[in-house]
């Protein structure tokens, strides 16, 4: 394949992985996605601080700057406003620019040029010009970073048409979705998480295997209750499905959004039609989050099938304090997640 | 209609002043429609700053980009843009140079390298500068000229994106069109450094200022600035000094913030007028002068015609562009249920067809 | 009662209706508001542009500035983010200031210091200091303004903890919440709305008459569907109840939210619990928007006493184009609404 | 602990020497104690940038406020939060300055004007800005000192508020801290204008560079600056030259982006050292230098001692602050059909009590 028809491939037909898998972080997971694109695509380019000289503030893009130079992992001031609508212009004339932003926390200030800027391109200008820019930004909390660093609004970007929103929860994931945003040619906010870059997972390295964007997976099959989530909460579901398994002998099938716009509510219907209940977690704030989303839409499309209310469970919705008992009291952890599904379950003594 | 490229704009005076009219004649045409209920939205006329638009735009080379606000009516026109894409677009038709998805504000022809006609006060210039950064990576001998307002210079995107422009050296002007409000607030009550120009030596770029009345002054000015930004990769801020005839929208009578007085005075600088004062002390003969005049009557006339027969665009296409080719697909799976209206009027409207 | 007392006074509170009523627009009644708190507590003041000499960019302010001079009246330059923080500090050190954005839109390049300061102040310092600011701003579509200013951001606001949110749907609610918006010791937005600063009615004139934060209103009564609305939308839902009435005999009522941070799901569950049917509706996109948190709370609250999955309109999920023929057809219109009513009543032929 | 006013801060240069070792000593505890994981979070030292934060401390007011970013262990310590109160915050204890809600980033005590403490980089200029627009409006003869670092002069927040402070003329000292480095990256990769305090004149505003390490040198600048603040509404710029020991939090070994070399050669101009060898010379014995630094070890001994001890904060009152009292009636109507948890932890977790 030339590179000039491989820019053009459609990123949602994942290719065949030839060239078999290989155990990785999920942090090494998007390195390697950023490090296979800008090989076939020289209009790739990443920008944001501290990418280059301090190998990326989590490591993501470490050793990039020694392998592409200066002028494609570029370094920026603190103005998010500016590099994240310098992605934009750069973008509107064909380049693929992925715009690393510290955490998702930092694109308040960016928000204008996300969108009522990149957004809106496609549709404002009457299809006349495209935006094909990524942003990469972990969410979530954890760790005591406070209030002020320890956010998740992927609702609002999700909720925003012109955009398109992923968000992977395992490294191969990582990669394919990564991959898959960096070739699309819209828009694509890559969600990623503090917690989740040190994750490891079998990934396949063949250069075309991308994930499809809007496709979500059962990332785990039961028959008694689905769990709906997607990035870090993934990881949490599934760790609290094996344990109740075990010590509740319950079958909890885990689906994996992957994308949050467009959302997969094919995937998340048939399984809620199969196991007749559902329970939603995000890392964020429910209430006006992610899961208020999925609990509307499941309770139309499933109507009939389901034995008990939609139920969800989040961030505990105060600003997220600092003591490390707060904290631990306010987050969607694996205690709170296991009751929160044996009460859905009615099996919460 | 917006696919052709135009001709190099005239540089020789009389050929200026049929620019200027042209935008003149055309801007009180689009007042008139706009009374009429023909045009809708924010309007916003340039009229009285057509020397400013007209001589910075005839100072940029063919392969030159242009990134302005949404006072953008007679830079479309002066890169080349036919008033009847531009009357189109302000009638919402679908041969509108933005199909009738943009309208007044957001103007664009990329054919032209005419990347828009944005709303958001300052958020052109973070992707003005951005478009200048993706010039140098690919070593296109290029620059952006980005226009803003008086009022623009107190946005934290000015700040940030000068500061991104000289750090990394990028190919860009950024043009002030100074016309001393910002709706009802003046320069001064504004900006703690009225003099704006200035303000670029806050990233040790270069600054100055023009009388943006005076066409020749203006080229002169925008041309050897675009020529250091292209040659020297030097950006540089160009304040132009000028006046805006009528309110800041056609729903302002823009007389709550100044006087008539200071209306009537600063006409007297009318860059029309000055233009003509000139041909005539040049020995240009009132004919020519006359035939521009009628030339632009025509087209304007021309323009308002072809809009008024335009076809609107298509409602069963209403998601049309939001999403790039390909796209459709990917949203597949999310039609189910949705919202009341959504399958009919985006999924089934041309979403990422 | 003293000013200092009165400052004190728990606006959640409502004082009788001493003075009587007058007719009055909307625009006209949260002026009556700012006018009379600004009469009462030196300590508020109103800020923003266009705010003074040109008496408002849609006139709420007008002559404000005659009557309290450029010091309570203050114009500021195009500085969104500049001059909403001044508005924060200032409320820290117990000063009442009223920001207004000139429309919702414009409030994205400010949202670091709505979401990430003034929500965090409370909770971040432990108590030890509060933030009393008001910002008061339009949102909603119409008139051609095209995707960058025709949009509503509601859910992104009200799903931030730390803040409060009202978006009154009447005169005497746009005075009465804005009142109580100022008295609050919080951080609170006030969402008004372009279409409906025209619209009329009846505002009881007493000063000490507030409408309480926190309490949605049965703005008509009604036993067949509950229609759930907020702003300009609960207009329009009182006009679409009416012809229905009239056109196809049905009782439709209508819940006006008033407040979506707190929501009163207590008065919207009462309601759905009575007709067993809802619909949700909005000005903005309604997917990850205000009448998904509806649908998640009435399917759970309500889960036993729907005889049919809560629908939701809004408006089509595009950026708004410029068109009057598409911005009319994306827009939740009155015809659009009725149309929703019959089909979730099942009458949809 | 955070209710009694700190007597005046010394002006004697053994007393000022006292508070720079209080702030040394301080940040190496606050060091070890992160490492043994008793503190969480980001945490950042000032380490070298005692001088800066001592002296323009010193040249407040009592009645003058404080705002500062996220690096303020020091700023706290300076303006007389006890090292109790400060530590037992770091370690999230319920006697910490902000009630153990707020940690490393987050110091703060009203009670000495000093408001925080914030953790975004440019989000505390504004409000900074705005409080002395309050000052102003209630006719207080005070001024606000605040605090950035050199990175920080490049948000759009950076321009925003300098213009508001002065085209109204507001009692405000925007104190940039230069440590050479935003993280890894070093000022003249970041600012086109490397002379921070230039920028100052884009607002026709004072502004000016002080060694930094020198307190004697930063008192002097910034008792003047304050002055012309309080008495003539004149805002300013000081920016303070001086250099981070350590990382740029205790998670980064701070090599990557400097050399060991460099870190040694700045470490010479130590403020600590330049102010033993002052008080030297001025002929101050070593007897009661040794005195002033076994008055700050055992200060600090006493603060990690007392954060031990304090109890951690109460679980059961997770939304306390949150809301003023009185909000917990409005939230009342909402806990119905809230997400799993929510009552529990939130609606019963003393909501707007
Ligand atoms: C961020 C933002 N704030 C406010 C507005 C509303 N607004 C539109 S134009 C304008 C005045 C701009 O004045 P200036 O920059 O001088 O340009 P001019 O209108 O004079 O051409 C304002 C405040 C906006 N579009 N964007
Ligand atoms: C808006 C924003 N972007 C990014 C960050 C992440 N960040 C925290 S500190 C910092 C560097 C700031 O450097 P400087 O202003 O020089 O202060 P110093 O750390 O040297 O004291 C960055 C980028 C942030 N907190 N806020
Ligand atoms: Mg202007
Ligand atoms: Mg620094």
């Amino acid at each position: 394949m030339s590179a000039a028809t491989e820019v053009k491939a459609d990123p949602s037909v994942a290719a065949p992985a030839s060239a078999g898998t290989e155990l990785m972080t999920y942090r090494e997971a998007l390195r390697l996605a950023m490090r296979q694109e800008m090989e076939r695509d020289p209009s790739v380019f990443v920008m944001g601080e501290e990418v280059g000289v301090f190998d990326g503030s989590y490591k993501v893009t470490a050793g990039l700057l020694d392998e592409f130079g200066p002028d494609r992992v570029r370094d920026t001031p603190i103005s998010e406003e500016g590099f994240v609508g310098a992605g934009v212009g750069a973008a509107m004339l064909g380049e693929r620019p992925i715009v690393e932003i510290m955490t998702l926390n930092f694109l308040l200030v960016a928000m204008d040029q996300v969108v009522n800027h990149a957004a809106k391109i496609g549709a404002m200008f009457g299809g006349e010009v495209r935006c094909p820019l990524v942003i990469r930004t972990p969410n979530g909390a954890g760790n005591q970073l406070t209030a002020q660093h320890s956010q998740s609004f992927d609702a609002w970007f999700a909720g925003t048409p012109g955009l398109k929103v992923v968000s992977p929860a395992s490294p191969a994931d990582a990669k394919g979705l990564l991959k898959a945003a960096i070739r699309d040619d819209d828009p694509v906010l890559v969600i990623e998480n503090l917690p989740i870059y040190k994750e490891k997972g079998e990934v396949g390295v063949d250069a075309e295997l991308t994930t499809p964007i809007g496709l979500a997976a059962v990332a785990r099959e039961g028959s008694d209750l689905t769990l709906v989530s997607h990035g870090f909460a993934t990881v949490r579901a599934l760790k609290v499905a094996e344990q109740l398994a075990a010590s509740h002998g319950v079958a909890v099938e885990v689906v994996d959004l992957r994308s949050l716009r467009p959302l997969d509510v094919e995937t998340v219907a048939a399984s809620v039609a199969k196991t007749s209940r559902a329970l939603c977690v995000e890392e964020g704030w429910p209430t006006y989050g992610v899961t208020a989303e999925l609990a509307a839409r499941i309770q139309l499309a499933c109507f009939d099938h389901l034995d008990a209310p939609v139920e969800r469970l989040g961030m505990a919705e105060v600003p997220l304090p600092y003591a490390k008992e707060l904290e631990l009291a306010a987050m969607p952890t694996e205690d709170r997640l296991a009751a929160a599904v044996l009460r859905t379950l009615d099996l919460a003594r | 209609m917006s696919t052709t490229l135009t001709a190099a704009p005239p540089t020789d005076l009389l050929g200026l002043y049929g620019e200027m009219v042209l935008i003149r004649r055309f801007e009180e045409a689009a007042e008139r429609q706009y009374k009429a209920a023909r045009i809708g939205g924010y309007c916003h006329l340039s009229s009285g700053q057509e020397a400013a638009t007209v001589g910075t735009v005839a100072a940029m080379e063919e392969e030159d980009l242009l990134v302005t606000g949404y006072r953008c009516h007679g830079f479309a026109l002066a890169r080349g843009v036919t008033p009847e894409a531009v009357m189109a677009e302000l009638f919402g038709r679908r041969d509108g140079c933005a199909h009738g998805r943009g309208g007044s504000m957001h103007l664009l022809d990329v054919s032209r390298g005419y990347y828009g006609g944005w709303g958001i006060v300052g958020g052109q210039l973070p992707i003005a500068t951005g478009m200048a950064l993706s010039l140098v990576r690919r070593g296109a001998p290029q620059a952006v000229l980005c226009e803003l307002g008086d009022g623009g210079v107190n946005t934290g995107a000015w700040h940030e994106s000068l500061n991104l422009a000289a750090v990394w050296n990028l190919p860009i002007v950024f043009l002030v069109i100074n016309n001393q409000y910002g709706m009802g607030t003046s320069v001064d009550r504004a900006s703690a450094e009225p003099d704006l120009f200035k303000r670029a030596a806050s990233y040790r770029m270069a600054g100055e200022r023009v009388d943006g009345d005076d066409v020749e002054s203006v080229i002169e000015s925008a041309t050897r600035l675009l020529a250091a930004a292209r040659e020297e990769r030097k950006p540089a801020v160009l304040e132009a000094m000028t006046y805006r005839h009528r309110g800041h929208s056609v729903a302002d009578a823009g007389l709550a913030y100044r006087t008539k007085e200071e209306i009537e005075e600063r006409k007297l600088a009318d860059p029309l007028e000055r233009a003509r004062a000139l041909l005539n002390k040049r020995g240009v003969e009132d004919e020519r002068i006359a035939a521009a005049d009628a030339a632009a009557e025509a087209a304007v006339e021309r323009a308002v015609a072809f809009a008024e027969s335009d076809p609107a665009p298509d409602v069963d296409r209403l998601a049309a562009g939001m999403y790039a080719p390909g796209s459709g697909d990917q949203f597949e799976r999310m039609a189910l249920g949705s919202p009341l209206g959504e399958r009919e009027l985006v999924f089934a409207g041309g979403l990422g067809e």
